[in-house]
């Protein structure tokens, strides 16, 4: 395991640490239990809009909290949903009184631990709503599975709800619009290597050097199949292929294409695979109106990455722009 | 052998030093069809449940499993944080506040933490997860208090038929939690949740056993 | 070699067309020869600030055009020095009456292929004056060297030398300030693995699993020494302690701290290397004013990462907080 | 035998040939002490060189190294861009309009390619450069020319020379350009611009022997 860490239990929280003293301007980190809020506190009037999930994702969560975006973040252990007693202690750091929406990703610790908080925090007379997000193409969502798993289309689906509170929508229409990301945007990831969980020092799983991982998650499991190494237009032709038949996106569809990195994959490649996607949506007449090109929601050091296609309309192209200031995402002001 | 309070905490401390102690296996299996947590998940838990009886005294059977619920509710997250807090939690609500178990209210506490875990994941018998160790871990207990056996007898029968069960998952399919990503992929592996169910269940069957020596 | 790429000979074009897509608002890629231009043609008035060097440094040089930063932007081959015909006609789109000043990292080819550029853009008649950066404090500046080379310190160099150029200021102001910039700024990095030129196919060096690399430049060329690898604060004591003493820093000073990924370490290892790096410089009294933290001159997928420490006064501050739109920077607007 | 301008394409031109069969090599020892492309660096060049090469026909032995020095110039980017680009050009007008060379304006253009070589990198014999195959190489071309050698024969024994040179340079420390970075470890290791002169010397030293046929 070559990482630059200190003690393999201590990397969450020492991250964490730095990313408080780096944005100390726009958010603050409180531990013990650990969560992310903005440094400005509540949003007076406004909907609450907390995400959270497992660390090793870097930046998110805690990296899109800040004006325009998220209020709260909560992060687990590496690649661990966090606690009830974290996501309700956000929960309340949050609320401003107007509601709290829940972003949670589809995953079964997260909805069991989200759960419970939401019960908590009822219980203290907070109003929640969970929204579930479950964009990963890799996975058929059937009763054969837990769903389909929530990946990279967290990004836009955070920016976008966020910008719904943000313009003081009141919690229904702030959920309305947060469903209408998770029933629009579809993802589908790929690895090179595979990613180590600090504590355990051992990769989630071998590659060949001749080998890739198709339909992989962001926690280091194993995908939905190992096949030989190709060229980046035949793996973007793989990825793109499913999550376009998925929606499905047709011919005329206004979207965002965002290539998302793994946490190990250079920007030349990403720039490479976008210009590889922008010409297979080209070739389909599916435009491209916003794009997004970065390692945003990461595995570790895990090289690969993800395609997430949203499909907008003028509302949703118009939260996507409203302004951000986040460590993360950050335009307008 | 009487089942007291002490012997409860006795119990869970081995849980505990289980839990430890395979902490990399059950990461191994995690890892495999996972994401390689689950071992460090529940000793994080352990760890933080030892602290807390450390600093309390339980008085009651029901106090100390609910200790461990929230404890482990608090510290775990995941998935197995929530349905292992769940299973502790019904199972304390389950034998009210009587002061010694019995096989008879060992089977009570046992069959509330799995319809617990039901109730809270949705997994039915079948799906590779925890429930398929639980399951026949109630079964057995049942029969073990039907002829008779005292709780530490009853954890006993509990430990073994959940033993049997984590093993018989690794023919299966997930169908419930991380493992289902895989589909077919996940087949031919153990499944780490039943897996620390069965040695969660042998410490505290042995730990009973020896409890009131 | 695992990389998401097509023929490895085209990496550094197709990485250039998905730029100019992404980022058609804020630039414009051009091709045979290459350089990237912002997209708003030259700067009215305004002394222009050119920069490049080899690609595999993504986001460097083209992340990086825009406004309030670099006018033009011009990369070579993989690793290698762009030529005098691209600087040239990079120089010449740039232009905008006022100067050109050509922000060059101290390499001998970039040296050599910068100082053919400007002699032909004179002969053209346009004004071109360079500034050599040469922060890397792992190379001993000695006449057994060709002198230390410029690497990530080139990022608050960039944004401050356009900054000043943004506000208005005359060709000898600008070089004045890059000039200051250049005479506090120092950098030091490592790696934990080495990179792979595409068209090589070969990593440019092999580590053991317990070995890094320390005093690595940005080229994948082996650095000052190997030794084992150890923990984040034991590495990050290595390079600020050679970074501090060189300038030397001193209790007092007013700092910005930059900790630069190399290209495939993720963000959660920068941020715990920088919460790493904050400890160290309070305990020393070193200020920390501005921060930057992120794989912003990368050196392909190599792991590993570089700390910057620049010397602020109360001018470099502000030019560093001036407004910045670019794909790789973008604060203010 | 003459050495024309039909004899210096001919020599251009088994220079790119040997610039593209050394590709792998060249690039190999600049991953050792450099940055792994000077390989990539001058068959790009020498690529471009040829198709130029195809596409028009200079008159004069300086018309042909001045395409090439262009040509370099403008592809190869890198320290051996300018440094070879400079070379050719330096060749190119030394030799001025003569339409055949002998073994002294050999020698001529030689002498000239190696001072603009030190005029532009500064680098001196034993800094483990370039300069290390061309000095040798303008010494023994200048003692050929001296005892009757044409052209062929001149360019022969600056190849030898350079091969000797560039041998001779694995144990030197670099003191200039990339591997200058490396300090002592760049001992050991051959330099890849003095190799890469010595190769194109060779190349165009035999098809200039051949080139009357
Ligand atoms: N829906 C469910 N019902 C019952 N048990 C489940 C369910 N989902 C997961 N599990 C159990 O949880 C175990 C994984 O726990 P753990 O690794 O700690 O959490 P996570 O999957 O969130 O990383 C699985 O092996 C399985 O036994
Ligand atoms: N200052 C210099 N003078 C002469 N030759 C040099 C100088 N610097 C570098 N070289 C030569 O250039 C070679 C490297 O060329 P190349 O790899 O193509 O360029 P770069 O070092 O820019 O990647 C070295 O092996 C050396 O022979
Ligand atoms: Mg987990
Ligand atoms: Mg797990
Ligand atoms: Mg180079
Ligand atoms: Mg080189």
């Amino acid at each position: 395991m070559k990482k630059i860490i200190n003690d393999p239990a201590n990397v969450a929280r020492e991250a964490l640490q730095g990313l408080g003293e780096a944005h100390a301007d726009l958010l603050t980190v409180h531990f013990d239990p650990n969560f992310v809020t903005r440094a400005g506190g509540p949003d007076t009037g406004k909907v609450a809009v907390v995400s959270g999930g497992g660390s090793g994702h870097e930046p998110l969560a805690g990296g899109y909290v800040g004006e325009g975006i998220l209020h709260a973040a909560v992060p687990g252990a590496v690649f661990t949903s966090p606690t009830p007693d974290q996501i309700l202690d956000a929960t309340k750091a949050a609320d401003a009184g107007a509601g709290v929406v829940h972003l949670v990703l589809n995953y079964t610790g997260d909805i069991l631990n989200f759960e419970t908080a939401a019960e908590l925090a009822e219980a203290e007379d907070i109003k929640v709503v969970p929204v579930i997000l479950d964009d990963d193409v890799a996975v058929k969502d059937s009763t054969y599975t837990a769903g389909r798993r929530g990946v990279a289309g967290a990004i836009p689906w955070y920016k976008i709800t966020g910008a719904s509170a943000a313009r003081g929508d009141d919690l229904d229409t702030v959920v309305e619009i947060s469903r209408r990301v998770v029933a629009n945007v579809r993802t589908m990831g790929m690895a090179l290597t595979a990613c180590t969980v600090p504590h355990s020092g051992e990769p989630s799983f071998v590659l060949e050097d001749d080998e890739m991982e198709i339909g992989i998650g962001v926690h280091g499991e194993p995908g939905r199949e190992r096949v030989k190494l190709t060229s980046a237009d035949e793996i973007v032709a793989t990825l793109l292929g499913s999550v376009v038949e998925d929606l499905p996106f047709e011919r005329g569809d206004k979207t965002l294409l965002f290539v998302n990195g793994m946490g190990g994959t250079p920007s030349v490649e990403l720039y490479l695979a976008y210009h590889s996607a922008r010409t297979y949506l080209a070739e389909r007449g599916i435009e491209v109106a916003r794009s997004l090109v970065g390692n945003y929601f990461t595995s570790l050091e895990m090289q690969g990455m993800s395609i997430t296609l949203l499909k907008l309309d003028d509302e949703l192209t118009e939260l996507w722009d409203a302004p951000v200031h986040t460590p993360a995402l950050r335009w307008g002001r | 052998m009487t089942c007291d309070a002490g012997t409860v905490v006795a119990a869970v401390r081995a849980a505990a030093a289980a839990a430890a102690e395979h902490k990399t296996e059950l990461t191994r299996l995690d890892r495999e069809i996972g994401d390689g947590d689950h071992g460090e998940n529940l000793a994080r838990g352990f760890t933080a449940v030892v602290a807390k009886l450390d600093a309390s005294a339980p008085e009651t059977p029901a106090a100390v499993l609910k200790l461990v619920a929230t404890t482990l509710i608090s510290t775990v997250g995941g998935a197995s944080g929530p349905l292992y807090g769940t299973a502790f939690l019904r199972a304390a609500t389950a034998i009210g506040d009587a002061s010694e178990l019995d096989g008879a209210l060992v089977v009570t506490g046992l069959t509330a933490a799995r319809d617990g875990v039901v109730a809270r994941g949705k997994a039915e018998p079948g799906d590779k997860t925890m429930v398929d160790a639980l399951t026949p871990a109630v079964q057995a207990a049942a029969a073990a208090a039907d002829s008779g056996g005292d709780a530490a007898a009853v954890l006993s029968a509990a430990a073994d038929a959940a033993a049997e069960g984590a093993e018989a998952t690794t023919p299966l399919q997930a169908r419930k939690g991380r493992a289902s990503y895989l589909g077919e992929r996940s087949i031919g592996h153990r499944d780490p949740g039943a897996t620390s169910a069965s040695l969660l269940l042998r410490a505290m069957a042995d730990a009973a056993a020896g409890g009131g020596a």
